[in-house]
């Protein structure tokens, strides 16, 4: 329907193509089409991307449980919900975002698209204060890590008093626990690494969106980024749950 | 020939009557693997000989001087389905066949001898229950099923023996077996296979295949003084195993004596059969390996003890049949005067069912 | 020309290369550094891969070099490990992935489908700049001393027991997986929504088809390779352990991960080459290909089943016997689809009216090779077997027919096959025909005696090695020189037949195609207006009426 | 436009562009905040193995939501869905076979 429109709109300016049109293609509903399924199979690419890790941490989990679990108790269930929350924020803005370009509202198109950016540095924000946390509690692995808090976890009194059930781990299990940040940074660090190149391109569409560029032109490249936040979106929706909550019990 | 190169000549002479065109077959398994081996070299050469002959001929058939026209063909169901059928039936034959050897190979027999090696860069180390220790080399006896344990200290490493057709990678981190029996006295190839860093090609030896005769005078001259067990047992007691895992009733650690082969629980509740593997495992991370009723204070010696130090670890806990012998091993400071392979007859003693934490 | 000859070529004396073509439309160096043009970006391709097509070469004369003596004389034992793998990583990851997709598919999946550029331009010029980074990374790798971990980068070995330049090897590896990514990406798109009206899925030609199901390879193997090499990468630079049985990971999932995609590779690699065979047995016997829907489906299934094999690489190294056995049965399934396609292509001869010019010979040379590549595939997928033969150089032989003997010849049937399409000249017909004899033999006489050498048990990727190895090995280096003849004949005489060669016309092979439907070289937009396909894929009774048409209104 | 769109699929480009109501974005906002705090909360509940369970199943269902609506793959053509479903099956094989390699190796060694 938009399409339609725009195709119309585009032919009233410019009799032979609309002018955002690759002259490759023989309408803007092909050019459309060809680049919304391009960018969904780059999201296929992506799966597998962090299908690997996905793998890798399944398998650790199962060798390593005891270590797992307690690892994950170091983490924080406020901060990780209220991550949830605010990508979750993010990603509806970035649909309704979408909505605007398509309903060609700019004022509103700008609104979306800012509230994501927004939302998407509070995301990184609130990543930073948990990875500063570690930091802190030297369990950043291979640069500054120690078991100290699982061969004793009483010295720990702030998560200890949240998981009174946790045993001091075995010297050669304690040392597992490094694996769990190992996969801990390597998947929350490609999924931020994610997350900046999206707040890149939003703040690029952001100056362009200002030039009307998509408010008259296509919105294509605004819904296959939109794609690409939203997947964005759904690898932590499986991050949340694997790395915060399912080990709360033993 | 002789008039165009002599030198081309003796070289095909030479090659024709010095160098082989098929290893050898010294084992068991060799023959049965090459039979296998020959039935699939034989439908090749059929497949292949089919498909040269259909090229061949269609090309001779239908040049463009003899059939200036082409006759279109869409295809045929029938003809489709038949070449369909067919190799998948072979290579479904070739699947069962192959799996049927696969099995064999890595399925060592119950009475088989063990002996093991540890492969490092650049050398491989094998250890005969008897305490024989040999670089490079493994000598085995005729007719009798030999076990290899093998395991790498660093990289991936492979143990192969061409003339028995078997190849066993070597694992960090893990106890990988292959076995077989060796037919024919002579010395064979021992290769590594997997590349393992710039020494590769030099992870080379010898297998010394001997009569049962000769292999026990090999095994009499080259003794250490001390069978692998006895290198455990003095490990056993250096390391202070003993002040836990001593049999008595307020032992912090569970009797080890007869656990090799029996089945425990562990502290997850999980039931599992004591082998080598297990107890290596036991050993490097005690923690995940807690046995039932025991507490998890068993600390690691995992880079404490080199892989030597847990076979021969592993090799005395095997031979630890009954309380007498760690009894001894408390007692003495002194190693007892060779008592290994000495079977105690009341092994029963100890409670199947618990194994170290 | 003979009557035995399917070339029809124009009359010389007043035969002229188009004027306006994607050659000419635009000169210097910046216009082709800043192209969109498909053509032009598989002519970029087509330099580049053959730029590395011949470092690789080199360094494999090399190896054949040292391996002629038993004793490691020539190259020391660390030199010839870092010759090895540089020769391994450079042919697959700079010359067999790229070849045949990036240059001919670029070239030729617009045209097939009639339309007038790859869906997504950019992408595809971006795709050979990071082809072209990825490569310049390569060559910095080999530059500062080059790296010795073997193409497959085994760990523990090269994360913790080599000091060589893993880590640039692996990010160049890594930025190459990304360029094959964008290319498999844009044919997907491209076949799926570009296609000229008339154009249905079963319209397409099978070269179309077998760079789709390699695409698909392409598309979802690649990034796994790519996470397995980040994890590589920062277990050497942070020591992060997750492949280090040391912290307590497991070096056996890097062989997992890595053989995810490097076992669908080989598809990706040998995939494209079969529908070259296709393409060129079908012209040259002035035939329909003989079970086109089984042809193209069987390329489809060995994409599916490809991904679900990967384990055979791993039979002795420890994997579970039940996953032996299930990986086993699986790549005795994917071997059936390629039985059925050599021998849809032996059938397709069946009654045809043949010609025996230079592509056709590569692609017959292809058909025996490659049965040959894949019978002794089956030797190694059955378990029994390949615990004796694994690791050895029936591995080294096998991989070589398939590779060389079938890609390599389904690469060299390509170029000259499309050659006048892409210059507009014919290359010369008798010299390149005694190159593709050349070819078969000097790659037999290299690769055949590794079959044997391999049975004897002498283990791959050894510097020195027994001296009763020895008389195999010197002809395995004899066939090596010969096969490098034959290698650089084509580049001698291709690059003379850009200036010299006849000029070839619209359609020197009176082929069906939509892409010998327009003229040569074609047009920057391929055809002067989208073309309607109104026929199947081969139709040649429809070619000839289309002819008899064209005669008549003239 | 000079010439009608071509293939199948393109000819159909036209038609399968659905504008999603903002209603239904937001009803599926509040679907997905809801989920996110019934998988805290179930979380703080013990129930053995059917934790990781539950909790990867609610995963999968906001998944879904994200994928169909947000993503609009409820009103995409049939290829899309196809792409999607591709992507799990392939990723689903990576994941089962490699998992199967290690649990199958506890069954004995033959």
């Amino acid at each position: 329907m938009t399409h339609g429109d725009l195709a119309k709109s585009g032919e009233a300016s410019h009799m032979e193509h609309p002018s955002y049109q690759r002259h490759h293609f023989e309408s803007v509903a092909q050019q459309f089409d060809a680049t919304n399924f391009a960018m969904w199979l780059f999201l296929l690419t992506e799966i597998m991307f962090f299908g690997g890790l996905f793998t890798a941490y399944l398998i650790m989990r199962n060798w390593y449980y005891p270590a797992f679990v307690e690892a994950s108790h170091q983490l924080s269930i406020f901060w990780g919900t209220a991550n949830t929350t605010v990508l979750i924020l993010s990603s509806f803005t970035m649909a309704m975002g979408v909505w605007s370009a398509q309903m060609r509202r700019k004022g509103m198109l700008l609104l979306f698209l800012g509230l994501t950016f927004f939302l998407g540095l509070v995301f990184l924000g609130i990543k930073g204060i948990e990875w500063h946390e570690k930091w802190e509690k030297y369990h950043v692995p291979g640069i500054r890590y120690s078991i100290q808090d699982f061969t004793n976890p009483a010295a720990d009194p702030e998560v200890h008093s949240q998981y009174p059930d946790d045993k001091p781990l075995g010297l050669d299990m304690a040392n597992k626990t490094e694996m769990y940040f190992f996969l801990y940074f390597a998947m929350t660090g490609m999924h931020a690494l994610h997350m900046v190149i999206g707040i890149a391109i939003l703040a690029f569409m952001i100056v362009r969106a200002r030039a009307d560029a998509y408010t008259q032109g296509h919105v294509t490249f605004v819904e296959n980024f939109g794609l690409y936040w939203h997947f964005v979106d759904i690898i932590w929706i499986f991050l949340f749950p694997l790395l915060y909550l399912i080990s709360r019990h033993q | 020939m002789n008039y165009i190169s002599p030198v081309l000549w003796q070289f095909i002479e030479k090659w024709l009557t010095h160098f082989p065109l098929f290893p050898p077959e010294a084992s068991k398994i060799a023959p049965e693997a090459d039979a296998l081996f020959f039935f699939m070299v034989l439908v090749s050469l059929v497949g292949l000989t089919l498909v040269i002959l259909l090229v061949a001929g269609f090309s001779l058939l239908y040049h463009r001087k003899r059939n200036p026209q082409a006759t279109q063909i869409e295809g045929s169901t029938l003809l489709e389905a038949t070449w369909t059928i067919i190799p998948l039936g072979l290579f479904l034959i070739m699947f069962v066949w192959g799996s049927l050897l696969y099995f064999r190979i890595y399925t060592p027999p119950a009475n088989a001898m063990n002996i093991y090696v540890v492969g490092k860069q650049w050398m491989w180390k094998a250890e005969h229950p008897g305490g024989q220790h040999e670089i490079d080399a493994l000598h085995v006896p005729t007719g009798r099923a030999v076990q290899l344990t093998l395991i790498s200290q660093d990289v991936f490493h492979s143990f192969s023996i061409p003339a028995f057709r078997v190849k066993r990678e070597a694992i960090p981190g893990r106890y990988t077996t292959v076995w077989f029996e060796a037919t024919r006295p002579g010395t064979y190839h021992l290769f590594c296979t997997q590349y393992c860093g710039t020494n590769h090609s030099q992870m080379i030896g010898d297998i010394v295949v001997m009569t049962p005769d000769d292999f026990k005078k090999w095994l009499d001259s080259s003794t250490s003084g001390s069978s692998l067990a006895q290198n455990g047992e003095r490990l056993f007691a250096s390391l202070s195993c003993n002040a836990c895992h001593n049999s008595t009733p307020e032992a912090r650690g569970p009797n080890l004596a007869g656990v090799y082969g029996s089945r425990v629980t562990l502290a997850s509740g999980q039931s599992v059969t004591v082998d080598e593997a297990f107890l290596r495992q036991a050993i490097l991370n005690p923690s995940e390996h807690v046995t039932q009723g025991y507490a998890p204070i068993m600390p690691t010696y995992q880079g404490q003890i080199s892989e030597d130090g847990v076979i021969a670890l592993v090799e005395y806990i095997k031979n630890l049949n009954s309380d007498y012998r760690l009894q001894q091993t408390l007692n003495t400071t002194q190693l007892p005067p060779d008592n290994t392979g000495k079977p105690a007859q009341a092994g029963g003693s100890a409670a199947p069912g618990e194994v170290k934490q | 020309m003979s009557t035995a000859t399917v070339v029809s070529l124009p009359d010389q004396s007043t035969a002229r290369i188009p004027k306006m073509n994607f050659l000419t439309k635009e000169n210097g160096l910046l216009s082709w550094l800043l192209t969109g043009d498909h053509k032009r970006i598989a002519t970029l391709y087509l330099i580049s891969i053959t730029f590395f097509f011949f470092i690789g070469g080199a360094l494999a004369g090399l190896i054949r070099l040292e391996l002629l003596t038993p004793q490691s004389d020539l190259l020391a034992a660390d030199t010839y490990n870092k010759v090895f793998s540089m020769h391994g990583l450079i042919m697959v990851f700079f010359f067999l992935v790229p070849s045949v997709p990036a240059t001919l598919g670029n070239f030729l999946i617009p045209m097939m489908v009639g339309a007038k550029d790859l869906a997504l331009p950019k992408i595809n010029l971006l795709s050979w700049y990071l082809y072209i980074v990825a490569g310049g990374m390569m060559l910095y790798t080999m530059a500062v001393g080059g790296v010795d971990t073997g193409w497959t980068f085994t760990t523990p070995l090269s994360t913790h027991y080599l000091n060589t330049h893993v880590v640039s090897a692996g990010l160049a590896v890594f930025v190459a997986g990304f360029s094959s990514i964008f290319t498999g990406l844009n044919f997907i798109v491209t076949i799926h929504k570009m296609r000229c009206p008339g154009m249905t899925w079963f319209r397409l030609p099978l070269f179309v088809w077998s760079n789709y199901a390699a695409s698909i390879l392409m598309v979802l193997g690649t990034p796994v390779l790519a996470i397995t090499l980040v994890l590589v990468v920062l277990e050497r630079t942070v020591g992060i352990g997750v492949f280090d049985p040391a912290k307590g990971g497991d070096p056996l999932l890097f062989q997992h991960l890595f053989w995810f995609y490097s076992h669908p590779a080989v598809y990706i690699m040998i995939l494209p080459g079969m529908g070259v065979v296709s393409e060129v047995v079908s012209t040259f016997s002035r035939k329909r290909v003989f079970g086109y829907t089984a042809v193209a489906f069987s390329s489809v299934a060995i994409a599916v089943f490809g991904f679900f094999v990967w384990a055979h690489h791993m039979f002795i190294m420890g994997i579970s016997n039940y996953s032996s056995l299930v990986f086993s049965l699986m790549t005795m399934l994917v071997a059936v689809p390629s039985a059925i396609k050599i021998f849809n292509w032996a059938f397709t001869l069946y009654k045809g009216s043949i010609t025996f010019e230079t592509p056709m010979l590569y692609s017959i040379g292809f058909m025996g090779l490659f049965t040959i590549g894949g019978l002794t595939g089956v030797f190694l997928a059955s378990t029994g077997t390949d615990i004796h033969l694994t690791e050895t150089y029936f591995v080294v032989a096998h991989f070589h027919f398939v590779m060389v003997g079938g890609m390599l010849m389904a690469f060299l049937s390509g170029i000259h096959f499309w050659w006048p399409k892409w210059t507009g000249r014919m290359y010369p017909e008798k010299i390149s025909q005694l190159a593709a004899l050349t070819t078969f033999i000097g790659f037999n006489l290299t690769f055949f005696p590794q079959f044997i050498l391999g049975t004897l048990g002498m283990p791959r990727r050894y510097a020195a090695y027994p001296p009763e190895f020895q008389v195999l090995n010197v002809f395995s280096t004899a066939g090596a020189t010969v096969l490098g003849v034959g290698y650089l004949l084509p580049i001698l005489y291709l690059t003379w037949s850009l200036k010299y060669g006849e000029i070839a016309g619209d359609n020197p092979w009176q082929a069906t195609g939509l892409e010998w439907q327009t003229q040569s070289p074609p047009l920057s937009e391929n055809f002067p207006e989208i073309p309607i396909m109104d026929h199947e894929a081969y139709d040649y009774e429809w070619f000839e009426r289309h002819q008899q048409q064209e005669v008549a209104s003239v | 436009m000079a010439q009608q769109p071509h293939s199948h699929d393109a000819a159909q480009g036209e038609e399968h562009i659905h504008i999603v109501s903002p209603k239904i974005y937001l009803a599926i906002l509040l679907a997905l905040l809801v989920l996110t705090a019934t998988t805290v909360g179930v979380s703080y509940i013990d129930m053995g193995i059917l934790n990781p369970v539950v909790a990867l199943a609610i995963a999968c269902i906001k998944m879904m939501l994200v994928v169909l609506f947000f993503m609009h793959v409820k009103y995409s053509p049939k290829l899309t869905k196809l792409t999607v479903i591709s992507g799990i099956f392939i990723f689903l094989g990576l994941i089962s076979m490699t998992l199967a390699d290690y649990i199958s190796r506890a069954w004995g060694s033959w």
